[in-house]
């Protein structure tokens, strides 16, 4: 339903340990994000990119479809950078804006890039039974859990219902338009709770009491993997700062 | 409108996650209370988070031409009153920003404060006010949610001029300038949004 | 005079995802009339080709035509072909979406544009069809599975379509709701209405359908209902099993006493066994509803003692 | 010796508002190694039986007792409760909490407390008797309907009960998956497990169980598989098609050359007519697999051309 949580459960990085990727392309991320915009964005986003199209095998298509909104963000609010306004009433298109719009812009679509390699990666079921051991309180990870588990089946209901509310022409006017919108969203509220309550019942059945603790698969660690994780993150800090570094 | 991965500079970013940590952590601690009394409201919640995740697939016809879906602050915040709603809220910017791309982890923080503690706050206070002073259940419920996804909108704004202020005419001009670019989209937007809130809780209302 | 039928497949190819087709050069005609009972394995493509033949998708290759004309997906061609194809689906809370049963009903009817009398008209009368007048006012979400199943009906049923396409009506009913819905389709059908509907029991196509269309490994073969479900190679190509009511066809065709009889239902044997009991037992009236519809294999009378 | 039955009802009345009782004075036995079909119209109180029997509800009279010992509704007496009673709904999506197969079915094993190991082996066990330990690490918003009825069942089965109750296990599978699915049951029979459950499908009760459970008018009456399937007036009276097969059989001890077989689905049927045609087609093996266990009412063997 969702491309990349799709990729996330097929692809071949499917079994690795989900704090081995997270190392890997959060680690990414941070060097995008924290280090100085050049070289650092672009050597991690680079590197992000390689490992994406590469060892982790995800569809070009998948990433391009996902990165679509965020780009058009990332584009229109980097033309007000590159715009001054000297008077209240008068805007001036500003040169001097374009390394800021520039660095911003790069240092975005590579911190993008990293996330994507995290989240067409490692699927969210195995991340959320894992949080509690930075310090998040179970009962937190479980409600992120259930919203996990529910929000496929109430998207998939909200398309549902569009699709049926189309074939009766809801769509054919805006008033009909706003009717139908509001149709989705109560039919989708009125689903939530009833999935909720029967959920409840149905667990009360499996024993349920208050926890939801449930058993993780086990992966291993791959110590050549973290081991090639730290020597890559390491360079890209080096080389960063080495570059960036007026001597 | 989400702050797309890496748009804040760092330090930013970083002051963004402290500003939201206490929210946050008022808001789990009072659900980790409201799940030790009643384990079932585990289930409700996940009910809840889904819920306002599933808002984000409604495709809200938009002047623009292009379509845009709602923030779903107003809603929740009458719904699930704020405190809750900033954890909910936390959760469902994580999904969106995992699942979707829309936000980023980075700039997590500074969504959140927009979406999930800002809007959800004015909305319910808008709410509250409306009704105190006699108002409707429709006007008090259009006020949240326009004023929710305006608040949010307008503190979008603000964080992004404060990271880009105008060399020349500083913050007021950054304001101005970012304020205009998302003004043509996110203000018919959120009178749609209002719109729509109040269609949904009065079909509610009536089942 | 050849007429063009109501729905037409040539060569129609479908896939959600690039490399993994569901449908491949589907070729169906669905004629003014008709009913047709579609079978096959779950996953098999039922539910895509009902979505192709609702407009809700856009088929990959070939083309669509109802009376002959292709089937356009602008705006226009796809309100004017909601007017005459109807989808129902499996699951009725994907389609009951309104505060109660009469404005889901009526959902239709005013998106059309009628004025309020004629809205108020078709509701009253697809709520009548499917039998749900008495519930009219009750919110949807409070009623059985059954009556949620019924008002998603006759919200299809109210925006007048000549095609009616169900998808798997029966499941989840009961035997008494699954004859109930078969009465009301028999009444719908003798209305004008052609109707069309996906089963997993072939025992209820045999009885109710005049054609039968297997969907399987990408295609769709039509065949009369008579000679579909009697045929072992295409049945078990589809995964599925065989009837019952022909292999018993085939049994009472060498029971003197009982040759030439066609029991559908199992009800409807019982009460032939019964009354043809070598000990004789007393006749008793089955009081079930059925169809004999099945035009190519005209049913014969119960025979009397 | 008369040992006591697993489960027992005595006298159990239950309703969800005052007035309208769902269940009046049932009186129920379930032996170890039995396996009973349920059977019954919509709303008549089957799936309040199941919720009954797994503590899930608490009778409002009468008593319920396992091996003899009544049901206490304390913590610890639904925890006993639920190591011999495991019941799975019909809607998977009710019981599927998790968004990973392996994590959801090992929720009752870890709730039990079971150490590590314990609980990996209970699962690797539970995937495998339902045959989706290929699936273990899928999420279970990418699996077919069939596929989360299978984890849903092996849930249950991780909790190793004496008694699994299936609320309408096959209801939207394909035939194939029905067979597929009785299969497995079969196998958990053979392993020990006391297996019921409902349907609406007399036919598959009739080749699957050994006794019947009919549940109409509040009551419940359990009757061996044979007998209650044949009763007419006892099906009428739970708005029950009866079944094809206790008729065909019927019909065979009419014809010389069948009498004595007994054919319990229509592809058994097909093979026996196929091989005993008049004119005489060579014969072909059905392939299909099924039960044949009704103990009191021996199955004779597809009788050779």
């Amino acid at each position: 339903m969702f491309a990349l949580d799709v990729a996330a459960h097929t692809g071949p990085w499917r079994s690795r340990h989900p704090a081995e990727k997270a190392l890997l392309s959060l680690g990414l991320l941070v060097c995008a994000v924290a280090l100085p915009t050049w070289p650092g964005a672009l050597l991690s986003g680079g590197a992000a990119a390689l490992l994406l199209a590469g060892p982790a095998r995800v569809p070009p298509g998948v990433v391009l479809r996902a990165a679509w909104v965020p780009l058009l963000f990332v584009a229109t609010s980097t033309v007000p950078l590159l715009v001054s306004m000297p008077a209240p009433t008068r805007l001036a298109v500003d040169p001097a804006g374009l390394p800021l719009a520039a660095q911003t812009a790069g240092r975005s679509v590579a911190a993008l890039t990293c996330l994507l390699l995290f989240s067409a990666t490692t699927p969210l079921s195995d991340v959320l039974p894992r949080l509690h051991r930075l310090g998040i309180p179970p009962a937190v990870t479980e409600v992120a859990a259930l919203t996990y588990r529910m929000l496929f089946l109430l998207v998939d209901s909200v398309r549902a219902v569009r699709q049926a509310q189309a074939a009766r022409l809801g769509f054919r006017t805006w008033r009909t338009a706003y009717r139908s919108l509001a149709g989705q969203a109560g039919a989708v509220f009125v689903r939530a709770f009833s999935r909720a309550r029967r959920l409840e019942e149905g667990l009360a059945v499996r024993g349920y009491t208050g926890s939801l603790a449930v058993q993780v698969e086990e992966y291993r660690v791959s110590v050549p993997f973290v081991v090639a994780t730290t020597a890559l993150l390491g360079t890209i800090i080096t080389v960063t700062i080495r570059v960036a570094t007026p001597w | 409108m989400h702050i797309a991965e890496g748009y804040l500079p760092p330090e930013q970013a970083a002051a963004w996650f402290v500003v939201s940590a206490p929210f946050v952590i008022h808001g789990s601690r009072a659900l980790v209370r409201q799940v030790r009394r009643d384990p079932d409201s585990k289930l409700l919640l996940g009910a809840a988070g889904a819920f306002t995740f599933a808002l984000s697939a409604l495709k809200i016809p938009s002047v623009t031409g292009s379509s845009s879906h709602p923030t779903g602050t107003g809603l929740g915040a009458v719904l699930f009153r704020p405190p809750v709603m900033s954890v909910l809220g936390g959760i469902v910017l994580l999904f969106q920003a995992l699942l979707l791309a829309h936000g980023g982890l980075s700039t997590l923080g500074a969504n959140v404060f927009s979406m999930a503690i800002v809007g959800p706050w004015v909305a319910y206070g808008s709410y509250t006010l409306v009704r105190r002073g006699g108002g409707g259940l429709g006007p008090a419920v259009f006020a949240a949610a326009t004023l929710g996804n305006l608040a949010t909108y307008c503190v979008t704004v603000a964080q992004l001029a404060l990271a880009f202020p105008d060399p020349v005419s500083g913050l007021v001009g950054a304001l101005a300038k970012f304020g205009g670019i998302f003004a043509v989209t996110q203000i018919p937007l959120a009178i749609s949004e209002g719109l729509l809130t109040v269609l949904v809780i009065r079909l509610l209302s009536r089942i | 005079m050849v007429s063009a039928p109501l729905l037409e497949f040539v060569g129609v190819g479908f896939a959600y995802q690039p490399k993994h087709p569901v449908l491949t050069g589907v070729t169906l005609r669905i004629e003014a009339g008709q009913r047709l009972a579609v079978v096959g394995p779950n996953g098999g493509g039922k539910t895509t080709l009902f979505r192709l033949a609702a407009g809700a998708l856009r088929p990959a290759s070939g083309q669509i035509a109802v009376t002959g004309s292709p089937v356009r997906h602008s705006r226009a061609g796809l309100r004017a072909l909601r007017q005459q194809v109807q989808l129902v689906l499996q699951d009725p809370d994907d389609q009951l979406f309104s505060a109660n049963v009469w404005q889901d009903v009526s959902f239709g009817p005013v998106n059309l544009g009628l004025p309020a009398e004629q809205v108020r008209r078709r509701c009253d009368a697809a709520l009548a069809a499917l039998g749900v007048s008495a519930i009219a006012d009750r919110p949807t979400h409070l009623l059985s599975y059954g009556q949620r199943k019924r008002v998603a009906i006759a919200g299809a049923v109210a925006m007048r379509p000549r095609l009616l396409i169900l998808d798997e009506p029966t499941a989840g009913l009961d035997p008494a709701g699954v004859e109930t819905l078969l009465q009301t389709l028999h009444d719908l059908h003798a209305a004008g209405t052609t109707v069309v509907l996906s089963t997993h029991d072939v025992d209820l196509a045999f009885r109710w359908a005049d054609a039968v269309a297997v969907v399987s490994g990408g295609g769709v073969r039509t065949v009369p209902t008579a000679d579909g479900l009697a045929d072992g190679p295409l049945l078990a190509a589809a995964h599925l099993a065989p009837a019952w009511a022909p292999l018993v066809h085939r049994l009472l065709d060498r029971i003197p006493d009982l040759a030439g009889t066609r029991p559908h239902a199992a009800a409807e044997l019982a009460a032939l066994l019964d009354n043809t009991a070598p000990g004789g037992r007393p006749p008793q009236g089955t009081g079930a509803h059925r169809d004999h519809g099945n035009g190519d294999d005209a049913c014969g009378a119960v025979a009397a003692p």
